[in-house]
Order: C-alpha cells, then structure tokens, then sequence
C-alpha cells in the first residue's frame, strides 16, 4: 500500500511553536526521503498523541515509556518502537526527582508526611508512574492514596506545572525528570529542572532534592505498525542516522545534548508496561 | 356550475357549518353576512380546500371538488383563489414576487424554488397591479404598504392564478372606510370585465346590499337567508344577526356614504 | 389621494418603465444573490479543505471510527457498572465545585453587568459622558476568553476554583451587561423621572424606578448565563482550574482501566448540564411570559 | 374614612412592610452565607497566602520587556549573547550588545551604575552602588564570594550559586556559568531578527532608502523576513488566527446547515408524529447536553488533532443549540402566511419555500452570526484541547511560563480577533435584516 | 418668596422658554396656560431642577436655586414637589411604597433600598392617601390603579415630601372629566389648607379660570399674559393660543358641566 502523507506527533513540554520549530528539519528529511508531505502535529497534553497513535492519524512519535505502555496496553499492535535517545555518557536512561522548597524545612521524604505531593501528567513515566511505584517502597508506611500518607496527592498537569507550584509553594513536594547528570545547582545537566532554571523561573538554591528514582528507560520513537514496512524502515534508518547527518536537527528534536538514536525493542519497556499495568489497570 | 350540498363542518362538538346547501348556475357576485361565528370562513376555506369538509359535496362544473386529493387538490385551488382578512402576504418579499405566488401551481417547484419566473409572468403581474393602480409599488416589499394597498395585492395575487372563482373572507374588515370602497370596487369590476364568481364574507349589511347581486345570510352554521339585496329586509337582517329591535344597520356600516350621515344620524339617536 | 386611481391605470409608458425597472431590480438582487451564494459555498468548500488538510486525520478516513472511543469507553463502564454509583458519588464534590464556580460567578457578574449596563444606558448613566467609556470597557470584557484570564491567573494564584470564577465572573459582567442594557434602553423613564422630582440619588432611581421594570429579563438573562457557565467552567477545569473538568482530564489520560471513572464522570457532567438546561428554560419561559402578560 | 378602619389600613400596610423587608434583606442574606461558604469552600484566606505576587510582577513587567542574557562558559570563557537566552534570538558571531565592552575583562554595564566584570580564571565581580563590591570565584562546583553576614532579601547565596537581583538587571553564578540578564523595555525584534539584514533599520529607510539586501527588493525581502521571523513566528500565529476563525466560521454554518431540515422535524407544526419530534428534540438535547468538551475528546480519537476536530466539537454541539433555536422559531410562524400561499395551491415544498423561509431567516440570521461571535471565542478554547490555532499557543505559552511578552502578544491578537468577529457579525446583522427587526 | 427672573432654555437652535421673569410673593395657586409647545413643561421642568435653565436665575426665600449641585439640588427637589401627566409612579410597587417615595430625600440610600421605612412614616403615608380619598387602595399595585387614582398617589408622594411648592405638569390631561375635577378639587384644598404653593401647567382654559389665583400665558416659550382669571378675556386667550376667529374654548374643555353642554353646542357647531 502507499501513503499519502506522513504525520509526525509531538510531546509536550515546551511552547507548541518551539516543539514545531525544533521539528521542522526532521520534517523535512523526512518529505525528501518518503516523497510525501510531512506534517507536524502538537497536540495539548500526552493523551492527544496517544489517541492520534491509536487512531491512526499520527504515524510517527516520540513517546515517554509509560505513554508508550499506555499504548501498548490499549491495543499491543498499533505501535513498534524502533529507536530510542542515548545520552552523552552512552545510557539510555534518566532518573525521576523528588524535590520541596528548602524554605519549608523539608529535605526528605520522612519530612514530607501530612504535606501536599504533586504529580505532573498521569501518563508521564517520571511525573507518575515510577514515583508513584518506588517512592512507597522508599519508607515505612508511605502510600499515594491522598489523605493517607501525603495530606493530599494532586495533578499539576506537567513537570513545568509541578516545578513552579513547588516554587511558588501551591505544593511542598513534587516529581519531575533530569538525566541526574550534573549538578543540582543547575538544574542537572538537563531535564525540566534545567529547563526552568535557564528560564530563570526558578532559583535552585531555594529547592533541594528529596528522592531520586532508579534508572528510567528513556521513552522510544514509535512508529505505527500499520506502516508499509519501506517506510518503516526508512523512517528508521533516518532517525538511526539523524546525529551523524544533522547533530543540530538531533538536538532540537530530542531536545537536548545527546549522541543520537540506537535501535530498541519492546522487550525493554516490559518492566514499564507492567508497572503501569499493575498501577493503573487496562 | 357550482353546487354545494348539504356541506357539514365539525369541530369536535361543535358545528360550525351545518348542512349549507348552495347551488349558483351563473358567475355571480355573492355575499355572505352573518354575524361573528356564524360558519363564513368555514365555509370558504371548505371551498377552497383549506379545510376538509366533514360531510356533504362540492361540484364545480361536475367535478367533485370534495374528493381532489394531492395534485388534483392544488389545481383546484389555482383555478379558486383566496383573498384573507389580513391580506395574508408574504411581508418581507416585494409585491410583484408576491403577485407571482398565484403562478406557483403552474410552475415547476424547482425553480420556484430560487424565485425564477418566465418574464411574462413577471410582466403580466406588473399589468394586474397596474389595473388595480398599485403598480408604482411594484418594488416595494409588502410590508412596507398600507393596508388597502397590500389587500390589493392580494386580489392581484387571485387574478394572477387566472381563476374561475374568486373567494373573499371579508376582504375589508381591517381596512379603513376610503380604503374599504376601493376595495370592493375592484372586487366588483373584477366580476363584471372578466365575468368571473366572486363569493365574498361581508361583516356589514350595506356592504353586501350595494355590491352583491345575491345574498346568502348565515347564523350559527346554517344558511337561514338567500335571496336578492332587495329581498334582505331589516327584518330579515335581524333574523340574521339575531339582534333585539334596538339593532341599527349603522352600527356596523363602514361605507362612506353611510359615514357621512352618520354623525347626523348618531345625533338623532341621541334625541 | 393617489390610492383612488383605481379606475384609471397607468399611461403605457409609465407601466413599461416600472417593467424596466423591475427587471433590472430583479436582475441586480439575482446577481448578488448568486454572487453571495457563490462566495458562501467556496468559503465553505474551501474551508472545509483547509481544516481537513491541516487535521491529522482526514474527515473521510475518521469518519467510520467515530464510535470507536465511546464505544471503549462504555464497554469498560459496563463491564464495572457495579462500581459506577459509587465514583458518581466520588466525584460528586468535583461536581459541587464545578456548579459553585458557575453559580459565584453569575452572581458576581450579574451584579457588576447590573451597574456596568445602568452606567451605559442613555437616559439612566450616573455620567452620560463616559457611556462609551463603559461600553468599551463591557465589549472588552466580553471579547477576552475566559481561558486567557483563567490560565494568567492560574499562574499567579495557583490553580483551584477562583482563577476560573474570576475569568468567568469577568466574561459573563460584560456579556450580561450588554443584555442587561438592551433592555434598560426600553425601559420606562416615566418612573425614574418621577422618581428624580422628589430628590432621589442615582442609586434610589435606579433600585426603586429602572429594577422593579427590569427584572423579569434581568432574571431570565441570568439564567441562561448560569446554564452557559457551567459548561464554561466544566471545560476550565479541563485546562486546570479544578472541578470536574480536571478530574475528567485525567481520568481520560489514564487511559483503560480508568475508563469507568471517566463514564462516570460523563453522565454526572451530562446530567448536570441537561438538568439545568431544562431547568432555566423553564423559569426563563415562565419568567418573560409573565412580563408580557 | 373611619379612624377604626384607617388603622386597619394602617396595621396592614405595617405588615406589608414588614414582609417586604424580610425580603428584601432576607435575599441579599442568603446571597451573602452563600458567598461564606464559597468563601471557605474554595480556601480564599489559604489562597491569599499561596498566591505569589511575584509571579503577578514578572508577568507584568516580562509583558511589556525582554531580557537580554550575557553567559559565560566558566570552564571554556566561551561568551555567548543572545535575547531571551534562545537560540534563534542570539547575536551573529563577532556582535555584541553595545553596554558590554573589553575583551580580556568583559565589562557588562546594566545601568545606573551598576557593573558586572567577567574576569579571567572563573572571577566574577558585581559593582552595585550604595552596596559595594560582590566578587566571587569558581573552582569545580564550589563558589566563594567575600559577601559575609546577613543578605538583603535581593542576594541568594550558597556555596555552590549566587543569584544577585536588582532593578536594573540580574546575575547568576554557578561553578559551570555566569549569567547576565540585562532588561529593556519593548518587544525586541518583533520586526526582524539579528539574522536578516533589515534589523535595526527604520521603516522610512526600509521603505525609500537604498537596497539594503542586494539580492532583494527592499520591501519584498523586508515583508518575507518579517512574515518569518524565527523569534515571533507571524506566519505561524496568523495561520493559527486563521485556523481559529476557520473553526468558528465551519463549525457554526455546517452546524446551522445541518440543524435547519432537523429542526422541521422537531417542531409541531411541520412534523405531526409524535415520536419522530420527540426523538429529534431528544436527539438536540443529547448533543447540546454532552457539551463540546466532550466532543472535542471523542473525536480526537477518530480524527486526531487539528482544526477539523475543534471544528466538528462546534457544529454537533451548535447543532443542537441550533436546532432548538429554530424549531422554536418554526412554532412561532404565522399562518397567516401560508395559509395565503397555500390556498394558491401551492406544492408542500413550495409553502415552506414562501410561507415559511422568509419569516425564519431573519432570526435565523440572527442567531447564526450571533454565534459566529461567541464560538471565535469557543474555538480558542477547543483549540486549546485539540491542538489548533491560536488557542494552543496561548496556553503552551502560558504553561511554559517563559515568554510573557508572546502570552501578551497572543492576547492582544485573540481580544482584537474577537473584537473583530463581534462588529463584523454586528454590522452584517445589521445589513441583512435591517435595524427595525 | 419665588423670583423667576429671564430664565431661558435652548434646545439646540429651538428656544423652549425665552427669558420667562415672574415674581411671586405669597403662596397662590398659580395656573400656566399655552398651547403645546408653548414651553409650559419646560419651564416646570427647570423649576423642579429636572432640567438645567441655559440663561437666567431662580430664585426662593433669597436661596440661588438654578446654581444648586448634588445634594443641594436634591434637597430643593425634596422641598418642590412635582406631579406628571403621565403620573410617574413605579406601577409594579404598591401604592404606599410609591408614596413613600416622597421621603427618599430625607432617609439613607442604604435603609430605602431595603425598604427600612420608619413606622411614623408609613402611618403618615396613609394618612395623606386617607385625606386624598384613596387610603383603601394602599396594598395595590400602582398600575391597577385608574388614572384619576394614580394621579392621587402622585399627588400623596408630592404631600409626602411637605413640600413648599407642588408643580403639576398638566395633572388631568390624560385623565376623564370626572377624575380631572376630582384631582382638581385635591390639588385646591391642599392649597387652602396647607397654604403651599401650586404651579399647574393646564391645557384648558376654563380649569384655569376655575381654580387658579392667577393665570400666566405663554406662547413660543415668552410669557405673553400674567393676570388674574377675571382679566383673561377670550381676545387674550386667542392671543395666547394663536388661534383665529373660530376659537372655541370649549374644545379645550374638560371640566364635567361644560361636558354636559358639549353635545348640544357641538350640534350647533354643525347646524
Ligand atoms: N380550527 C377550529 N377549531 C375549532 N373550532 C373552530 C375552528 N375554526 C372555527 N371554529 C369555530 O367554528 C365556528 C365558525 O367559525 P368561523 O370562523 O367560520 O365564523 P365566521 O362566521 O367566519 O366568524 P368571524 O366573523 O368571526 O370570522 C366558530 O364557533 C368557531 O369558534
Ligand atoms: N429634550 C428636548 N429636546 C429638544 N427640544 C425639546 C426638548 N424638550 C422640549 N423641547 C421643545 O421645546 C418646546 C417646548 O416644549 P414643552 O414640552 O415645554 O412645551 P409644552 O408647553 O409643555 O407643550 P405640551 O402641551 O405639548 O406639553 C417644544 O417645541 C419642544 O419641541
Ligand atoms: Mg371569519
Ligand atoms: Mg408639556
């Protein structure tokens, strides 16, 4: 069968036009490689990529690992990761970071009992689901269920939602991701912290860190499994060669430093798709 | 040529029309008077086919108009058309578009549908309003006319449909004396140039006397009078209205002539 | 009296002139017509091609999976009806939230519509001269999305209910003010007048003469706001600001699993708006039939 | 008048009143423990406490003024000059702003008198009048600094950041960077980035002066790199206001095309079956009551997000709106007048034609370019959920919460977009139905 | 005690009221004659302060009434009652409630917006409806009352306020004979009894004669008469209503005796 067009989607966390901006060029090696217009799609949270993906009318998108077991789970043949991110250092992992305003005297997670604890995105695997499976298993008698352990247990919505209500103290403790490389003071090497602090939204001497998950498989590229398999592949070899073509294209679209992309497969995320099947159920 | 029998008109309980038999063998110019409720309109919109009879007949030339149904029906009620108390115009179109509503039977639905008539229509409507002297307000949209103006109209819409009978459902009742007798002249040189039947619902007396060649009384659905003018005596008027001795024809004239006595007359009331 | 030419029709020049004139007239109308009807349809068409090119489903393809969603959606919720009753109740304070915020709202934006509409009456404002001060002041009000102001204020207040009852509250005091002022311009001045000759202040004319006219319509206009807040604060909550919105954004986020909170979260929604939908037409009906009896 | 009865009259005219001033305080009394229990119900005195002012004055000022960032590499002394610290606003290799000046010892003037010296070896200085001297040095992730004793509330340090604060800039070292934020007022390079030749020439050199790109005319090169400037995206955003109207314009006429031959079924006088009325009214509250939100969710799946999905969220939500709307207008028809079309004997298609159309198109109209208005606003709204127009923008822009000056920019454009559907759909009401009706 | 001195209002390019001077030094009850037009109510209107004179000054008890600002102003009015035509009641309130709008001048803002009216007051209320003849009707609603009634109310709310001068811009125009002689009557008695002073604009002739201490005439906004009823001969009432040789002052007239012998002077009219 033959495309049409070719439907890249695109995640959340940065302003819609940036996310579109950084994209352009992957856009358009992929229109000189396939033949066909490709278009960029921005949807507003993590669950409008997921439904185009499910839908069919996204073909191609970078996804977070739990987003990718969402997927998965609602339905195991309408996407294949074929690639994923690697760091600078060779690893295709970051971390989930709990942090808490030091101005509150907060500065573990034992201090945190009968205070306020936000998630960002319940499909985000930092903002959520690792967190909210580890971080009960990092002390005595911690659950998630609000009122319980934490007074209340909220959604902000993203990690830029939950940096500022902790800094702004809406919160006293919240969740979100670096790659735990680098120093605390600038926000990690990168991440949302980073982010924020190159922003100047937030002054990292006024937070500390008060949890750090285990490694988090970084989230694959995906592409629709109802693909015809040249395009698949092409798309593939494209991404796989994107760092040694275009380094400048790579760090936009994986927003940040990186050495590239290196091929991946389900069997990496099983673990995730089974904690986000446990925790979340479908 | 025009035989009703025995037609019969309910509502639920109520009769409005009660066995009214009727029969005319020449175009004629008839009014009929009653008071308020008698059965007038029903009747006419019977004969028009607005309304279904609940028994009796209609014949027009042999034909059984009670039993048209569909097509047969509408073409029924091209060749017999209505003129209304409240002119019942389409308010918002321009005249000359409403005189061609008359045409609308005979037209193809589709391109009636986007106001597209043959151009001899569209002049042959600009002749009929000039004949009732309105064509100046050809343009113009109905509403923006006075009421004799826009009854006008109306009777130009019936002379369009080019028919045999002309209805009229007291044609004058909302319109002012001047405008009254404008009215009804056209009514009655209608019938006599083109010699076509007029039956009209006249809510006054005098009206009727001066215009119709035949009047047919109604009173609580029956027909209780028929006969020529001369024949219509105030006695005969009371029967009709079923007014007490203390009724006065004047009350309800709206004839000109009859105003102009009138004040005169009201002040020998008052003696 | 021109009306009395019955007899006497047109020269044959006089009638051949309005023929003319007519059919130029119906020519001119035909054209516009077309020309509008024209314009219409290739804004449609071509409309409907650019939103279907720039969507990243086509309308063709996606049409046939429109069941698709609900379908998963009320698959789950059947499959767990059991446990429905007991997440309506759940979510029953959400639901409480969301109306709360519609019901402050309306109040507070009545009351300001109320001043605002008076002070930009002709005849009633405290100062004529700053009428279209006002006026403009409501337009801009009404033109801002409540969403802008929602999401501002989400930044500086943090989310919750009252960033979106104070954008709410800001939309309905301009759009209520316009309404509210329509009406005040038909209002009678007789009162207000007679009101004026004994030594009123502003205040008393207008409590005493202009709202005893009013309120009727005021009331029903209100209503109607109140039916259209709830749906604006509904959808605020998905962008945020709390109540039901929030919790039926991240219920769908969850995906399956969570999909009998999301039904749940459907029909208390649905519920709640056909309820008051039904409701204030009602007393609406009631309230403007009985002014005009 | 007797005295008996005039104290009668009297008596109950007390009564009356104070019945009437139960009321009218009784009212207001409810209104207001109403407004008690909001008030605790939605936390106002925590609400006072958690809301940050500071936010309120960062958006306030960041709305009208952009910040240019001097950084310095502390490992490499690498400089980099850019505004808003992007990328696509940084200044050409070799440029740099005007009030930095020296090359072994960069000096960065913010202003009134306030210096900032990037020295060699990772030394930093910060000259502040009526404060003094700030110096700090670098080594690994360690800072020391000569600042001792109690802070101003302007000044965060640690051992391993200092942040400075101060009207007229601000200053921020750690062991890997020193940053420079110096802040000016204005919408900087809105025209024309630092890239395209035309930046920092006005208008009237742009327009009558010489050729300033050789390869382009003046105003064809200026027109095409102000239209895609990387900075402020003008082609995106007017492509986004196009899209959101789009989403209003198809969404309301497809919904009003559609309500009209459904709303004959659901009024009494044109459809006599009872069911077939009924399961059409039903059908209007059904899609009315499940509210574009929800719509907007549902068709996501099967269209994905764009425009085309906002735009069906409107037409089947308006459509029920619509429907209602005109089959109530559709009860209200005179008679009168397709009594007198019909008794020409007028086909069923051609009464409704004349007898019907003319009298529901005025209101019809009406209500249709009323809601032209009101889902401009609507579709910012369902943009925001699906991913379309200007709406989207607006809240990723506001949720990154970086450029406020683009939020402004952004709210600018909606009020005045809005604004402008609102006299066109008023002027056109006006034009096509007439002021009377 | 009241000095009206070249008071003048401009309408644009229209001159209402054009230098109007009038002395008046004792309570009278004063009648203002003119055809419509003549700048009657305007000039009320300036008086009351419900309008703003362009030109000239007021005068009362030596106090500047045409600079008078906010509270000032509203003070005077409080002290210059005001009846309308139209009676100007708030129709869907009570009676006592539109009465008691007499005193708003007097009580707060805030304690009148919850109708926290003394009791004294709502007894005094009743008692000036009692003497008018009206004190069953206190529970109703204004607008079920007939007009005579209404203008009563009115005339209630101006005693209320215990005014020094009542102004009446024609008080019984829209009224018929009956309850113009009843409303009248009142306005006289409580000039008698009470010794305020009344101003009434008043479209008839003989109601001025009839009623009034002194008849003042205007036309085209100037006062052309300022005299006792007795020096108002018919010339001067055809100089003050422009009118030619076939002025009748009955055909202004609403007073109920001349009613009596309209018909039969009509009839001569005619003859
Ligand atoms: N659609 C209807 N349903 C029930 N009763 C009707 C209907 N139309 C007419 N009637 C009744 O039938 C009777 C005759 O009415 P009709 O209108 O024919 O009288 P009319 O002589 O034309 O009176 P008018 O001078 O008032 O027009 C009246 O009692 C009326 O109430
Ligand atoms: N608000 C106004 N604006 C413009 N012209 C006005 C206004 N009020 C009154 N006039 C004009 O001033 C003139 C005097 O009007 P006024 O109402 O005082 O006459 P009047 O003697 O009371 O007549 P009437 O018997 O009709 O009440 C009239 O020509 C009127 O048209
Ligand atoms: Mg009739
Ligand atoms: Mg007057």
């Amino acid at each position: 069968q033959e495309i049409t067009e070719f439907r890249i989607g695109i995640l959340g966390g940065e302003n819609a036009q940036d996310r579109m901006n950084s994209y352009q060029c992957l856009a358009d090696y992929t229109t000189e490689e396939l033949g066909v217009e490709t278009k960029l799609f921005a949807p507003a949270d993590y669950n409008g990529v997921i439904q185009g993906l499910l839908g069919g009318t996204i073909d191609m998108a970078w996804l977070g690992a739990s987003a990718y077991a969402a997927t998965y789970l609602q339905d195991p043949e309408a996407v294949e990761p074929v690639m994923v991110k690697v760091n600078l250092d060779g690893s295709i992992g970051y971390h989930s970071i709990g942090f808490a305003r030091k101005d509150a005297g907060i500065t573990s997670l034992e201090d945190m009992q009968g205070k306020v604890f936000g998630f960002g995105d319940p499909n985000s695997t930092s903002g959520y689901l690792i967190p909210s499976i580890e971080i009960p298993q990092a002390g005595e008698g911690i659950t998630m269920e609000p009122g319980e352990y934490f007074a209340d247990v909220v959604f902000t919505g993203g990690h830029e939602q939950t940096i500022v209500a902790v800094n702004n103290g809406d919160i006293d403790g919240g969740v979100t991701w670096a790659d735990g490389q680098g120093n605390w003071e600038d926000g990690y090497n990168s991440g949302a912290l980073r982010k924020a602090v190159d922003a100047g939204l937030v002054d990292m001497n006024e937070l500390v860190e008060i949890w750090k998950s285990e490694v988090i498989p970084e989230g694959p590229v995906v592409l629709r499994t109802a693909l015809p398999a040249d395009v698949k592949e092409k798309m593939t070899t494209l991404v796989d060669n994107l760092y040694e073509t275009d380094p400048e294209c790579t760090y936009g679209v994986f927003a940040g430093d990186s050495l590239g992309a290196k091929p991946v497969t389900h069997a990496t995320y099983t673990s995730i798709v089974e904690a986000r099947k446990a925790e979340i159920g479908g | 040529m025009l035989k009703i029998d025995t037609l019969t008109k309910r509502f639920g309980d109520k009769t409005a029309v009660d066995a009214a038999t009727i029969h005319v063998t020449e175009p004629r110019m008839i009014g009929i008077i009653g008071r308020s409720g008698a059965g007038k309109s029903t009747l006419l919109r019977m004969l028009n086919r607005l309304s279904d009879a609940t028994e009796g007949s209609i014949t027009f030339d042999g034909e059984e108009i009670t039993a048209l149904r569909g097509a047969a029906k509408r073409d029924w009620q091209s060749r017999c058309a209505m003129i209304f108390q409240q002119f019942n115009l389409v308010p918002r179109m321009d005249v000359v578009s409403n005189v061609l509503h008359g045409t609308l039977n005979k037209r193809s639905t589709f391109a009636t549908m986007f106001n597209l008539y043959p151009q001899s229509d569209i002049h042959r409507a600009i002749e009929i309003l000039d004949r009732l002297g309105i064509a100046e307000q050809a343009p113009k949209r109905a509403e923006a006319l006075s009421g004799g103006q826009q009854q006008r109209v109306a009777i130009a819409r019936a002379l369009m449909q080019d028919p045999r009978i002309i209805l009229a459902d007291e044609p004058i009742a909302s319109l002012d004396p001047m405008n009254a007798q404008i009215v009804m002249d056209a009514l009655r040189r209608i019938h006599e140039e083109d010699g076509r039947m007029v039956i009209a619902n006249l809510h006054t007396l005098d009206t009727a006397r001066r215009y119709c060649d035949r009047v047919i009384g109604m009173r609580d659905g029956r027909i209780v009078f028929d006969g020529t003018p001369a024949q219509l005596t105030t006695g005969v008027a009371r029967d009709i209205y079923g007014a007490g001795a203390d009724f006065s024809e004047a009350a309800t004239s709206t004839a000109i002539e009859t105003l102009d006595s009138h004040e005169a007359r009201k002040a020998k009331a008052y003696v | 009296m021109t009306d009395a030419t019955l007899g006497t029709p047109n020269g044959a020049r006089s009638i051949d002139h309005i023929r003319a004139s007519y059919l130029a007239q119906v020519q001119r109308r035909r054209l516009y017509g077309g020309l509008v009807l024209m314009i219409f349809v290739l804004l449609m068409v071509s409309g409907f091609m650019v939103a279907d090119d720039r969507n990243a489903g086509g309308f063709w393809d996606g049409l046939h999976q429109i069941g698709d969603y609900p379908a998963e959606v009320l698959a789950e919720a059947w499959q767990k009806r059991a446990d429905l009753p007991g997440l309506v109740v759940e979510f029953f304070p959400a639901l409480i939230e969301t109306i709360n915020i519609a019901a402050v709202s309306t109040l507070i934006g009545a009351a300001a519509g109320l001043v605002l509409s008076l002070l930009s009456t002709r005849g009633l404002a405290r100062w004529p001269r700053l009428i279209p001060v006002f006026r403009r002041f409501m337009d801009i009000m009404r033109a801002v999305p409540e969403i802008v102001i929602a999401l501002v204020l989400i930044f500086v207040l943090g989310g919750g209910p009252v960033p979106a009852m104070i954008a709410i509250a800001i939309h309905t005091a301009g759009a209520l003010g316009k309404m509210f002022s329509e009406v005040a311009e038909n209002a009678d001045l007789k009162p207000v007048e007679g009101l004026a000759s004994t030594g009123a202040t502003w205040a008393q004319k207008m409590w005493l003469g202009v709202l005893p006219q009013v309120a009727p319509n005021y009331l029903s206009y209100a209503l109607l706001r109140f039916e259209i807040n709830i749906r604006a604060s509904a959808i605020l909550g998905f962008v945020g600001a709390g109540g039901l919105g929030y919790e039926l954004r991240n219920s769908m986020a969850w995906g399956p699993g969570r999909f009998d909170e999301a039904a749940a979260i459907f029909i208390l929604l649905f519920g709640t708006i056909v309820f008051f939908d039904q409701l204030s037409s009602r007393y609406r009906n009631r309230l403007t039939e009985g002014h005009a009896a | 008048m007797s005295a008996a009865d005039l104290d009668l009259v009297k008596s109950q005219a007390d009564a009356l009143f104070s019945r009437k001033r139960l009321f009218a305080v009784g009212l207001p009394g409810v209104i207001l423990a109403y407004f008690v229990y909001i008030f605790f119900a939605f936390d106002l005195p925590g609400l006072a406490q958690r809301a940050n002012w500071d936010n309120a004055v960062t958006l306030a000022s960041d709305s009208w003024s952009y910040k240019t960032h001097v950084t310095r590499e502390n490992g490499s002394g690498e400089m980099e000059y850019a505004v808003e610290g992007e990328r696509k606003g940084a200044y050409p290799d070799g440029q740099r702003p005007d009030w930095v000046t020296g090359d072994d010892v960069i000096t960065v003037d913010l202003g009134g008198g306030t210096l900032v010296r990037l020295l060699p070896d990772r030394r930093t200085e910060v000259e502040i009048p009526e404060f003094g001297l700030i110096k700090a040095q670098a080594e690994g992730r360690e800072i020391t600094t000569n600042l001792t004793g109690d802070l101003p509330d302007w000044i965060s340090a640690s051992s391993r950041r200092v942040g400075i604060t101060t009207p007229e800039g601000r200053v921020t070292i750690t062991g890997s960077k020193t940053e420079v934020f110096n802040y000016f007022p204005g919408w900087e390079l809105f025209w024309f980035t630092f890239d395209s030749p035309y930046h920092g020439h006005g208008f009237g050199e742009i327009l009558f002066g010489d050729r300033i790109d050789p390869d382009r005319g003046n105003i064809a090169g200026a027109v095409s790199d102000w239209w895609n400037n990387a900075m402020w995206r003008h082609r995106d955003v007017a492509w986004a206001i196009g899209e959101t109207i789009l989403m209003a314009f198809l969404g309301t006429m497809g919904a009003a095309m559609l309500a009209l031959p459904l709303s004959f079924m659901a009024a009494k006088r044109f459809a006599p079956v009872m069911l077939i009325r009924a399961a059409t009214r039903r059908l209007f509250d059904f899609v009315r009551g499940v509210d574009a939100l929800i719509w907007t969710v549902v068709l996501a799946r099967a269209f994905g997000p764009g425009p085309l999905t906002g735009t069906l969220a409107i037409l089947i939500t308006d459509t029920g709106t619509f429907g209602k709307i005109f089959s109530e207008a559709l009860e209200n028809v005179d008679q009168k007048q397709i009594e007198g079309i019909s008794s020409t004997g007028a086909k069923p298609l051609q009464r409704y034609r004349f007898g019907v159309i003319p009298q529901i198109v005025p209101i019809l109209l009406a209500q249709i370019l009323y809601f032209l208005e009101s889902n401009t606003r609507s579709a910012t709204i369902i943009g925001a959920i699906t991913g379309g127009g200007i709406g989207l923008m607006l809240t990723q822009a506001i949720q990154t919460q970086k450029d406020w000056e683009e939020v402004a920019y952004y709210i600018v454009l909606i009020v005045g977009m809005v604004m402008v559907m609102d006299s066109l759909s008023g002027w056109l009401r006006g034009k096509l139905i007439g002021r009377s009706d």
